[in-house]
């Protein structure tokens, strides 16, 4: 299984990532935006784009990252969705799938936005744990546990779009994973970090195979990446389930 | 002042003829921040040369000879206390940009701490973000990968509602600013920033200070030199492209701070996080295909120091061509290019042969670079501007400097203690919480990204997910395939140094040893940042003199080196100074991370014990300090004594027999006992009727030193007091926190109340 | 020389964060009767070209970069200089 | 009501990182001919006073809380609406 980690000026989750990929059984590369010419994605059986503050989020997050793949390789991306094929992007790279279009995806590829992922409630940058309820099998989160914990870690979080847009992903199914109080009831802040609405944490297209999550799944992959672990011992940290859905359905899918 | 022009933008400067007075206006027209002394010297040299020196040259050695690049005040006092401390770890100490230290077989570990006061003072934004900037830099250049970053700051209080000298920014203006600048440029470039101090005294509102460490990790094969041994060597730039900014931020650095500071903008950056970002990986891929002869940052001095310094340390010269050196602004002048400080430089040392492939890899990170001169086997420094040499002198009266044995007096205190009249327990114990120095910071550490890189296996808020309260220490797993980990804290006791700046040292590293230990770390090496006030006032270099003497003493005794280290002079605005701010970053080592342990409770019946003594010197304290009551008399360490219950408390925590410990510091025992509640979200019952005799307010908010608190579960009891002196004092129970002294109940408070006075002192104040 | 001048806001009805906080701040500090604070960024940008290619050029930044319509409004400015 | 508009840029010779960069992303995007892409931040104030008073709020607010005059310029428009 490879996976096309791509980078730019400002991607700086990508070490993690990778480690991450690797454990799992993967074989990721790191794939540089100056680098990437046409063509090249094809090969990878996955696109992975990692958190960070690509160009520096200067203009709003993701937004540079997003420009830059469109201007340079739009068609490739738009075969490597429509040919069925994983595509992830975790915080930063949840944002840029956002701008490119690619989610939500309600109706297929979108030509411009359809939703933002804009500045926390608290106008503050968030490092903080959030408690997490599955609400959908995807190719993503099927190996998951129903509720999860992971680490987020931005400014620029909070998912909106218009009433229609929010009507449509919940009638689509397309959230993946909600934030959630610990006592699993609707959560306030700190537990929705940012204010997203309907509490989304992450959400798949329509086609099921582009998904972008705020929280980092790659800092939550063993044990000891909880903050938790001296009073919780686990197996594995819960970030690692989502890396070995990937895998499990990629590879069953490569042997069908 | 006299000059000749040589040719556009360069002159000759008339000093062999000069008289004392045209020494002072050449001084002050170039802005060189001199003294007299050191211009006679200069002249001198040039009257022996038998010719006047350019511009540039005056410039150059004026860049060398500053405080900041030389250390003429302090090195006579750290070569004799801080420098030289043996112990089998250290690989490099105090030579070149930070310290290397073995980690393991194949690793070491780089770090250092530096300050970025008087730049954040004026552009707390820019001059915070700088600062973390600055220090990444002197990390990298080892060759090192950057892991962590800590950042220790002093500010004026947020609510303060005095005068302000004109000039001088409010306090809140100033946190939130530098607040967002290490924010913006630490989680940019993907450093974690897991430790720092947020410390307010009106002693700062004058002076900020802005500290910020670095700690990096490196193959031990892979470390990089600041140096160049052979000639005929590539000096090549990478990175940004030199400016007008930054000029003169060393002798601006060696000034002291008044209302003009204002106008002196061109000290001011803002630096650039994605500038840096790719810099970083560049400069460690090539590191990694073994292409770096030697390599520096350009920091403060600029140009001028980082050629100088790394030819002379490798015993070569150098040709530098300034005309090839890549400008924001075309009409530089050749001594602005020298001496600018721009930031996001470094300069590597690149054997002609790997030139190409350097070249590739800049493209693949997008970064500018250009050969800019080569290394000659005459040990002088030569610069050519156009085809004309504009600079020709030897390399050794450049950075070789000057050194002061400054005057000093040592203040002598008269010991008094003031015996206030007992306090109502329960309030006076809920507005310590609340007081700026104990109450929560949780509101700067979660602005900070602390986990990115995933390595931060205990982050700096201890505790259930939601409740967290402070640990004493971060703890890194910098390795992916080892368990061995890195512990880093930062520690500062200004109240206490200002009372008695020798025992506060003692105090100061003291905690730094608390800090590791009660995450289970064994201490290792350090950093020490050094801020002080005016240097040329003896009262001032005698708090200096006894600082040192007493980070010496202590480390010493404790074998814990100082690998690298930083001076901050000059701290002084209108008038006053701060107080000695030794700020210490320690780093521990854990054998196995699995074995680190928390501050915060984990079970209800478990037992709590106190480890060490209490005594009764109240001066510094937060008790006192809030109550107005007068002390003198500071807490007193006996390293001796530090060294053995570290080495107890560590076996202990090794052998499993620990469920939390955290020491116990500002607030005393009361203030410990209520974080680890709060972050474990679980009450205790506390008897304080075994501890030292002393009246109870001493008991619960006495800082004396070596110290810790210790949760033990009571089938392990038994074990634990065979490891460890402790005293058993209370269980892990219920939702409140009733302390009694014997018979006599003193406060029995509900953990959500505490948790909500301890959050909410600080948070309306940071955006 | 061109001078275009790309003003970005957030629509109307769209929650502020950094203005509320902005408000926050200054009341801290004593200001009164504040109703509403909002931020709005503005990209100066100068350019060779002339000012038809200019006002194309900004729109096409615009598109491309500088605004999410899902949240913001814009409004562009072309001035020769 | 009072509509105060508080405008803030860096001051000449400041480097400014953050349209340095957005310059960089534009010229990788294929725009040309860029000379300079500068940065400018406007807040807008709601505020219930008279214009007099309001003047005077505005220039405190600046020298409290917006304005670092080291490295910014600022301009501040009142207009009652
Ligand atoms: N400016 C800061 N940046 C990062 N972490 C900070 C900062 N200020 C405080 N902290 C963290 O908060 C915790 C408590 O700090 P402090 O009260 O100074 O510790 P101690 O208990 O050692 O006296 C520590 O983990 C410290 O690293
Ligand atoms: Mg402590």
């Amino acid at each position: 299984m490879r996976v096309a980690i791509l980078q730019m000026e400002g991607t700086n989750c990508e070490e993690e990532s990778y480690i991450a990929f690797k454990e799992t059984g993967a074989n990721p590369e790191y794939l540089h935006i100056n680098n990437l010419t046409e063509g090249m994605l094809e090969s990878y059986d996955m696109i992975f784009i990692p958190g960070g503050f690509s160009a520096g989020d200067y203009i709003r997050a993701g937004a540079v990252f997003a420009a830059r793949l469109k201007a340079k390789v739009w068609k490739d991306i738009v075969d490597f969705v429509e040919s069925g094929k994983p595509v992830m992007g975790v915080c930063n790279g949840f944002q840029v799938l956002i701008e490119l279009g690619l989610l939500p995806g309600t109706d297929g590829i979108s030509e411009v936005p359809q939703a933002a992922l804009m500045t926390n409630n608290s106008n503050r940058f968030e490092c903080r744990w959030v408690h997490l309820k599955k609400t959908k099998d995807t190719m993503f989160s099927r190996d998951a546990p129903n509720k999860i914990m992971l680490p987020v870690a931005h400014a620029e979080g909070k998912f909106f779009a218009t009433q229609d847009i929010i009507k449509k992903i919940e009638d689509n199914g397309q959230v993946v994973f909600r934030y959630i109080s610990p006592d699993a009831t609707e959560p306030e802040y700190p537990w929705n970090p940012n204010g997203s609405i309907n509490d989304i944490a992450a959400i798949v297209n329509s086609y099921g195979n582009v998904f972008g999550i705020m929280p980092h799944p790659e800092r939550a992959y063993f044990p000891f990446h909880h903050p938790d672990w001296t009073r919780n011992p686990r197996d594995k940290g819960d970030g690692y389930y989502i890396f070995k859905s990937l895998f499990n359905q990629i590879n069953e899918a490569k042997s069908r | 002042m006299k000059l000749k022009k040589i040719e556009d933008g360069v002159y000759e400067v008339n000093i062999i003829d000069a008289t004392d007075e045209e020494l002072h206006e050449i001084n002050n027209t170039m802005g060189l921040a001199l003294s007299v002394e050191e211009m006679k010297k200069i002249r001198d040299f040039f009257r022996e040369m038998g010719r006047n020196p350019t511009d540039l040259e005056i410039h150059a050695i004026a860049q060398g000879w500053s405080e900041h690049c030389s250390y003429k005040s302090s090195k006579p006092v750290l070569r004799k206390y801080i420098f030289g401390i043996p112990s089998e770890h250290t690989m490099i100490v105090m030579q070149d940009d930070a310290g290397v230290v073995e980690f393991d077989d194949e690793y070491a570990y780089v770090f250092k701490i530096e300050s970025h006061n008087h730049p954040s003072a004026v552009e707390p934004y820019g001059g915070a973000a700088t600062g973390v900037g600055g220090i990444i830099r002197d990390v990298l250049n080892m060759g090192a990968k950057p892991i962590a970053l800590v950042d220790p700051l002093f500010f004026g209080p947020p609510d303060y509602s005095g005068k302000l000298n004109k000039g001088v920014k409010h306090p809140l203006f100033l946190i939130n600013g530098v607040i967002s600048g290490i924010r913006d440029y630490g989680n940019r470039v993907g450093i974690p920033t897991v430790a720092g101090i947020t410390y307010f005294h009106e002693d700062y509102i004058n002076n900020v200070l802005v500290n910020a460490g670095c700690l990096g990790i490196v193959k031990k094969d892979k470390i990089v030199r600041s140096a160049v041994y052979s000639t005929g060597i590539k000096l090549v730039m990478v990175g940004g492209r030199t400016g007008r900014d930054g000029i003169h931020g060393v002798n601006f650095a060696s000034k002291i701070l008044d209302e003009k500071s204002e106008e002196e903008r061109q000290a001011v950056q803002l630096g650039n996080p994605i500038l840096k970002e790719p810099l970083i990986h560049l400069v460690l891929e090539a590191n990694e295909r073994g292409i770096i002869h030697g390599m520096k940052d350009l920091g403060g001095g600029g140009l001028g120091s980082v050629v100088g310094e790394m030819c002379h340390a490798g015993g070569v010269g150098a040709n530098v061509y300034l005309d090839k050196v890549l400008l924001k602004e075309g009409d530089m002048a050749p001594w602005e290019i020298w001496v600018s400080e721009s930031q996001e430089r470094m300069l590597l040392a690149i054997e002609d042969k790997n030139l190409q492939t350097l070249e590739k890899l800049c493209e693949k990170w997008d970064i500018e670079m250009s050969v800019i001169g080569e290394t000659i086997e005459q040990k002088n420094l030569r610069i050519f501007w156009h085809g004309n040499k504009i600079l020709d002198m030897p390399l050794e009266f450049i950075t070789a400097g000057v050194e002061y044995e400054r005057d000093y007096t040592v203040r002598r205190v008269q010991e008094m203690q003031e015996i206030p009249p007992e306090p109502n327990y329960r309030s006076v114990f809920l507005k310590l919480l609340s007081s700026y120095n104990i109450a929560s910071k949780e509101w700067v550490i979660r602005q900070y990204d602390h986990e990115v890189q995933g390595r931060t296996v205990i982050k700096p808020m201890h505790g259930i997910v939601g409740y967290e309260s402070h640990g004493d220490a971060a703890v890194l797993k910098p390795l992916h395939d080892s368990w061995k980990g890195i512990a880093i804290t930062t520690v500062s006791n200004p109240h206490i140094s200002k009372l008695n700046p020798y025992l506060g040292a003692l105090y100061t590293v003291d905690e730094a040893v608390r800090n590791l230990v009660a995450v289970g770390a064994m201490p290792s090496s350090m950093s020490d940042g050094l801020n002080f006030g005016n240097p040329e006032r003896p009262e001032i270099m005698g708090e200096f003199v006894e600082t040192c003497r007493g980070l010496g003493d202590a480390a010493r005794a404790l074998g814990i080196p100082y690998v690298s280290g930083n001076v901050s002079f000059y701290n002084e605005a209108f008038g006053k100074n701060i107080p000695p701010t030794p700020v210490l970053m320690a780093v521990g080592i854990i054998d196995d991370i699995r074995n680190a342990i928390t501050s915060d409770f984990k079970k209800e019946g478990n037992y709590i014990y106190t480890i060490g003594k209490t005594t009764g010197e109240m001066g510094g304290s937060e008790y006192y300090s809030m109550l107005n009551a007068s002390s003198t008399i500071v807490p007193r360490v006996n390293v001796e004594r530090t060294k053995l219950l570290s080495k107890q408390l560590l076996s202990a925590i090794s052998k499993g027999l620990v469920e939390s410990c955290h020491d116990i510091s500002h607030g005393g025992l009361g203030v410990t006992i209520a974080e680890m509640s709060i972050g474990g979200n679980l009450g205790a019952e506390i008897d304080l009727k075994n501890m030292e005799h002393f009246r109870s307010d001493i008991k619960l908010f006495s800082e004396s030193p070596t110290r810790w608190v210790c949760e033990v579960q009571p089938e392990n009891a038994e074990k634990f007091e065979s490891h460890v002196e402790g005293k058993h004092i209370g269980v892990v129970d219920g939702e409140r926190l009733k302390v009694r002294d014997g018979e006599r109940w003193l406060f029995n408070v509900d953990v959500a109340t505490m948790r909500k006075i301890w959050r909410g002192s600080l948070e309306k104040y940071l955006r | 020389m061109l001078k275009a001048t790309i003003t970005v806001k957030l629509k109307e009805g769209i929650d502020d964060p950094e203005g509320k906080s902005i408000r926050r701040s200054l009341e801290l500090l004593g200001f009164d009767g504040i109703a509403e604070v909002k931020v709005v960024k503005q990209y100066v940008i100068y350019v060779n070209c002339n000012p038809e290619e200019g006002k194309n050029m900004a729109e096409e930044m615009v598109k491309k970069l500088f605004v999410n319509p899902v949240i913001h409004s814009y409004d562009i400015r072309v001035e020769e200089i």
